[in-house]
């Protein structure tokens, strides 16, 4: 045998066995919870900030549930549905984890969930609410702690509504949300829509050609959906085409508290619509946002408040069948109960296991710090079920 | 040269060919021809315009104008395989053979490609059988009986010169064009690749490109000179011996 | 063949069958999936180590025609209103078939150019299919879409698991038992002997281009089997195998297993799937990417050892 | 009319940023032969470098300037240590070191700077817009514009008009000959792989106020500007310029219209699905419409094109 062969032999065990290593795990009896999210790229900061909450409520809870340990496994979807979904094959086959939760993008949760599923975890989305799951695919091991997409854009709406805008016209990225979030606006929206506008995503940030076809249709208002860094670059791109002055401007899930600080000047005074607010007085918002912004000096975003959330629905399923992981039926069946208090107050699961909750308006205000925050507006929608609930024919739990 | 030879149709024909390289001229308008069993060598300064008509008549090189005929039919616009098929094959000037390949599979190449058994897939490429004797009767022919088994890259010089017309012949060819087969090549071997041509001959017309002229008029039935572009003599050797245009353009003495 | 490689090439295969029952036994489904990955990767890769490796020719877009047999799966598959759409009879030859014819049209139109050229032209190609394939949005475009029917050959299903595992290695089997008879073949000689003197071999009377085309199409096809077994392993339809970056990522595992060996896609792609496993626990701690160790092993690969593992564990002998 | 030709600017736009990065590429592939694939690297490391700078020097001129400097010095250590290595290898191990390459440039990025995008607004003396033809267009942006051409400008004087020119027309043409020049070669490549990390740096500055400066934005321009170095012909520096501007009018004002006048021709859903995809794709047809008419490119040099792999 030549020596380079038995070099080669030797670093191919010694990978193997690496790669055993590495997968071998205590399978105390732990709560083991896996946390899909984006922590690279332009929408990392969005993840950070949910596992920032995630972490916080772990704190909160003296990270144990049920007196069983707790261990959460951060994994990088990159935005990317492929990648997300071999993330959570990995956390469910490899790390067993069971409970699957985080996902900022319809797309990536759609590739992703049934893998998580079928893995024997339970799938809580902390974010992405696309109108699949609500309706036709809604499964029993499936939960949400946000919203269904068309929800929050069908509120806008009403608030457009009210402003007697007859001409408007429609942007959005062309993924699964994009769409979901346009088709939420078009169906509360009375007045006219001049344009529906479709950008590639997630590569597409310059947004010159949009802008110069929007000057060219002069509409009456133009409402948007860009998340996080994207609507930003669109806030930005807007103002520098001089368009801010002309056209006024309403958007769905593209001023966070992320971006606030940002683009605060350009959308002082704009109104958006929410399930959830830094401001809303309820006891565990309160706890949330005060210790959120003790430990990391800012206020947390609507997705970090969703993913505390997601934490406490889990705690309280943990605790209602004390402890025990292995039944899952029991587990689903505590999770629908909603019994936990939530930091945008009390809210129940509709029959597909989306909240069913209020949305108000937020206006962008200039506090007396200086600083650009969200302040509490009216109630638009009371105990509102998305309008894909009526598809959805759970099946029993396999 | 005998007088029915002479007569018959030739094997090989070039009429008006020209070509040109971004403004410089290298074929001007060559009429060229080659008959049955004849050597035809074409001799000329460097940049004459040799290389490019072997081109040509090869198909490696499209012309700008002019036409090609192989044993009575036009090939002028056949691709160089279907060249070969008709029985044209060419030697380079510099050795071009297949590095990485045996000597043996060196010339099983064109063996296969004659018996259009290239485009098997499945079957393995053995060399034994039939293909093999072939191959190995090739490198008896040029003296690389010996050399077989080698990785042709590996070889000397002078062998790869040897391999080079082996190569050619792998195709069964009726028609060979030879470039500068002697170049680089000490005196023994340079005469041993004289009586290789010689052994050649016959079968197998050939147009030899070649600078050494002891070796021309050696093996030479006929000689064209080509000077910038075009064919300024051709004739019999001592005819072309004696040309004053060819001595005073080509062998440098004052006319 | 060089015994280093062998060794190494057999121990590979013997450990990936092992895997099997040792998953089972020690309960880590992970690592079944691990090595169906690798087998699957390798099986693209093997294929187009056929025109990348033995043919010399640096096409960077076969992504896409292991797209192409994923896509025949995922359409079949939402097509299907009962189960003969998704039979694996079906479906493994017209992926096959699909992929290979147009891997030869697009063979046959970049081989009009050389060099820098052909691997930008053979690239835009693949970036075609690719946004041809995200404008698809009955098949989920973009954000891609479940595949609810895996292929099954009757009653034996592709699905997940230890039967789909099995036979994606005697699909690998079969494809480096191809390759092997396939490149000692006189089609193969042709296309390996036109790499290293491609005026030579139309000299001797070889169509040399007609070759190359036809090797196109065979890689083409053989990534289209890759690409059924992909979409069965993922039951996920996307576009991203498509994407160039697919693309380079196979070349990188051909290149990096030993470009124009029989083994080299297999070590290529098992350096890729266990590195990437390994390095990304090792440096976990530290919040590192495995990148950031992989890039810079390229980069030694490329200065130190340019004929990839294959050729780091000895000089191949010919033939 | 004036969407139109405001789509025009913006296509004009586009292809002088991207005619920055294919110079550089150009050069570098034409005189070295080289297969840079981390020239994007030094476009993303750039913008990073501008928003850095600019942060912290407070001044756009002053940190863009630096950042420029930067992109130069990281240019040329990399050419010192093992870009010089890969020039006489073929294009296949090119391709593998250069991929290597940007994976480690992608992950030292987000050490350095973090994983989440960095943005960065124009300075506030160009955060307005100018009428250009009854247009309000973005300062910044003809900035952009005007910055490219001069760029461009500038190379083609440098190449047609000065000695340096001489030597590196002389080099792109024939290595041997300019080393019978005396030219010492191993100074020249150095000197053009630092020009090619100073104008792919520039563009990456000057598409930082544009963009979200981020992990992987080098990538999404290299794709673009090899097509535009092979539709204009490797090596070729006017194709280069010819072929950005090409691509970038293509790309923007098929993005801007092709979905549209699909629209009109055929029914909704089918074109609003095609529109956008096949708008996509408009570059890539162009070069492989461009490749098999002329598979030199438009303006094909004597540079070293074909090379055995």
């Amino acid at each position: 045998m030549n020596a380079r062969a038995l070099v080669g032999l030797v670093v191919l065990i010694a990978i193997v066995a690496a790669v055993i290593l590495n997968q071998l795990r205590d399978d105390g009896e732990g709560v083991r919870i896996g946390f899909v999210t984006t922590l690279t790229g332009g929408s990392a900061a969005i993840g950070q900030d949910m596992r920032d909450a995630f972490e916080l409520a772990l704190d909160h809870m003296g990270r144990t549930m049920a007196g069983r340990k707790v261990t959460v496994l951060y994994e990088d979807d990159a935005q990317n549905p492929d990648i997300g979904l071999q993330k959570t094959e990995r956390l469910v086959q490899r790390d067993g984890v069971q409970f699957v939760t985080g996902y900022i993008w319809s797309n990536v949760l759609l590739a992703s969930y049934r893998a998580g599923i079928a893995g024997g975890a339970i799938v809580i989305s902390a974010n992405a609410g696309p109108s699949e799951l609500a309706g036709a695919q809604c499964t029993p091991n499936f939960f949400s702690t946000s919203w269904q997409n068309d929800q929050t854009p069908m509120a806008m709406a009403e608030v457009l509504n009210k402003r007697n805008l007859s001409n408007v016209y429609v942007l959005a990225p062309n993924y699964a949300a994009g769409r979901n979030m346009v088709a939420g606006f078009k169906r509360s929206f009375r007045g006219t829509i001049v344009a529906e506008e479709y950008t590639q995503w997630p590569d597409h940030l310059d947004f010159a050609a949009e802008l110069a076809k929007i000057r060219a249709a002069n509409p009456s208002a133009v409402w948007f959906f860009f998340p996080g860094n994207y609507g930003t670059q669109f806030f930005k791109q807007y103002a520098q085409a001089g368009l801010l002055a002309q056209i006024p401007l309403y958007s769905t899930f593209s001023i966070d508290t992320l971006n606030l600080p940002q683009i605060g000047e350009m959308v002082v005074g704009s109104q958006l619509t929410q399930h959830w607010g830094a401001d809303l007085d309820v006891p565990a918002n309160r706890r949330f946002v005060d210790d959120f912004r003790k430990k990391h000096g800012r206020t947390p975003s609507f997705y970090a408040a969703q993913a505390y959330d997601s934490a406490v629905l889990i705690k309280s399923a943990v605790e209602a069948t004390r402890g025990n992981l292995q039944d899952r039926d029991a587990l689903r069946t505590a999770l629908e109960r909603a019994n936990f208090e939530s930091v945008r107050g009390a809210f129940r699961f509709g029959r597909n296991h989306f909240p069913v909750q209020s949305f108000y308006v937020w206006e962008v205000v200039r506090g007396a710090d200086g600083a650009y925050a969200l302040k509490l507006g009216d109630r638009v929608f009371t105990d509102h079920a998305d309008p894909y609930a009526g598809d959805c024919r759970m099946a029993a739990a396999p | 040269m005998d007088k029915a030879a002479a007569l018959a149709e030739p094997l090989l024909t070039a009429r008006g060919l020209k070509k040109s390289f971004g403004g410089v001229v290298a074929n001007a308008s060559i009429d060229f021809d080659l008959r049955p069993r004849e050597v035809h060598a074409v001799i000329g300064p460097n940049g004459g315009g040799k290389t490019t008509l072997l081109g040509q008549l090869m198909g490696e090189i499209l012309p700008d104008a002019g036409s090609v005929r192989l044993g009575g039919i036009d090939v002028t616009a056949m691709s160089v395989p279907e060249r070969v098929m008709r029985g044209l094959a060419r030697s380079y000037q510099v050795t071009s053979v297949f590095p990485g390949f045996t000597v043996l599979e060196n010339v099983a190449f064109g063996l296969r490609a004659r018996r259009r058994i290239s485009s098997r897939l499945w079957r393995s490429a053995s060399t034994g059988g039939e293909l093999g004797e072939a191959a190995a009767a090739i490198l008896r022919r040029v003296g690389l009986s010996g050399r077989s088994g080698v990785d042709a890259a590996v070889l000397s010089h002078g062998e790869h010169r040897q391999l080079e017309i082996a190569i050619a012949l792998s195709t069964s060819p009726k028609v060979l064009l030879l470039d500068e087969p002697l170049a680089g090549l000490g005196v023994d071997e340079g005469r041993r690749m004289v009586e290789l041509i010689a052994d050649i001959r016959g079968p197998v017309a050939i147009v030899l490109v070649e600078h050494d002229m002891e070796a021309v008029f050696a093996l030479a039935d006929r000689v064209t000179v080509l000077v910038d572009g075009a064919a300024i003599a051709s004739g019999a050797p001592d005819s072309i011996r004696d040309d004053r245009l060819v001595k005073a353009a080509y062998l440098g003495e004052d006319a | 063949m060089n015994r280093g490689v062998l060794l190494l090439a057999a121990a590979l295969f013997v450990l990936m069958v092992a895997a099997a029952p040792a998953a089972l036994l020690l309960g880590m489904p992970y690592l079944l999936s691990l090595f169906q990955k690798l087998a699957i990767l390798a099986i693209a890769a093997a294929g187009l180590n056929l025109v990348l490796g033995y043919a010399g020719l640096p096409a960077f877009g076969h992504g896409a025609f292991v797209g192409i047999g994923s896509y025949t799966v995922g359409i079949l598959a939402a097509e299907a209103a009962d189960g003969a759409l998704a039979s694996a009879w079906l479906q493994f030859p017209l992926a096959a078939l699909v992929a290979g014819l147009a891997a030869a049209l697009i063979g046959a139109i970049s081989l009009r150019t050389r060099g820098v050229a052909f691997l930008m032209i053979t690239l835009a190609f693949g970036q075609m299919l690719y946004f041809g394939a995200v404008a698809l949005e009955r098949y989920g475009g973009d954000d891609g879409m479940i595949i609810v029917r895996a292929s099954a050959f009757g009653d034996f299903t592709l699905a997940r698991g230890f039967g789909s595992y099995v036979f994606t290695l005697a699909v690998l089997a079969v494809v480096l038992l191809l390759m092997y008879r396939v490149t000692r073949s006189p089609f193969g000689f042709v296309l390996r002997g036109a790499a290293a003197n491609e005026r030579r071999m139309l000299a001797v009377g070889v169509a040399v281009p007609s070759y190359r085309v036809g090797a196109f199409a065979l890689s083409g096809a053989i990534c289209g089997v890759a690409g059924v077994l992909w979409a069965n392993y993922t039951a996920f339809l996307s576009p991203a195998p498509l994407a160039w970056t697919w693309s380079v990522q196979l070349a990188v595992m051909v290149l990096l297993g030993g470009a124009g060996t029989l083994f080299g896609p297999l070590f290529g792609a098992a350096a890729f799937v266990l590195l990437e496993e390994v390095l990304t626990g090792a440096l976990q701690p530290w919040r590192l990417d495995w990148h950031i160790v992989f890039g810079p092993l390229l980069l030694l690969v490329v200065l130190a050892a340019p004929g990839g593992i294959a050729g780091l564990l000895g000089r191949p002998q010919h033939g | 009319m004036t969407l139109f030709l405001e789509q025009v600017l913006n296509g004009l736009q586009f292809g002088v940023l991207l005619f920055l990065l294919s110079a550089g590429l150009t050069l570098v592939f034409g005189i070295m032969g080289l297969v840079n694939l981390a020239h994007g690297s030094l476009y993303m490391l750039g913008a990073y470098f501008a928003v850095t700078f600019v942060a912290w020097t407070e001044s756009f001129l002053l940190g863009s300037i630096a950042a420029l400097l930067s992109t130069v010095i990281v240019g040329i250590l990399l050419e010192r240590s093992v870009v010089r290595g890969l020039y006489d290898r073929p294009h296949l191990e090119q391709v593998l070191g250069t991929f290597g390459l940007i994976l480690f440039f992608n992950e030292l990025a987000r050490l350095a700077f973090g994983p989440a995008g960095l943005s960065l607004s124009p300075p506030p003396w160009l955060a307005g817009q100018i009428n250009v033809l009854g247009i309000p267009y973005p300062s910044y942006r003809l900035v952009v514009l005007v910055a490219g051409i001069l760029a461009a400008a500038a190379m083609y004087v440098m190449i047609a008009r000065t000695r340096a020119g001489m030597l590196l027309r002389a080099a792109a043409a024939n290595r041997g000959m300019a080393e019978a020049l005396g030219v010492n070669v191993r100074l020249l490549f150095l000197a053009v792989f630092a020009l090619g990390a100073a104008l792919s740096g520039l563009a990456g500055i000057l598409a930082a106020p544009l963009l979200t400066v981020r992990v992987g934005m080098g990538e999404e321009v290299l794709l673009l500007a090899f097509v535009v170095v092979v539709i204009g012909g490797i090596g070729s520096i006017r194709g280069a310029f010819v072929a950005a501007v090409l691509i970038g009018l293509i790309d923007t004002v098929g993005r801007a219209y092709l979905p549209g006048l699909l629209r009109a021709a055929f029914a909704g859903p089918v074109a609003d699905a095609v529109g956008p995809a096949l708008a996509s794709m408009l570059i890539y047809v162009a070069l492989a419409v461009v490749l098999v008419l002329r598979p030199r490119g438009l303006f094909p040099t004597a540079a070293r094109t074909d090379v055995a792999a």
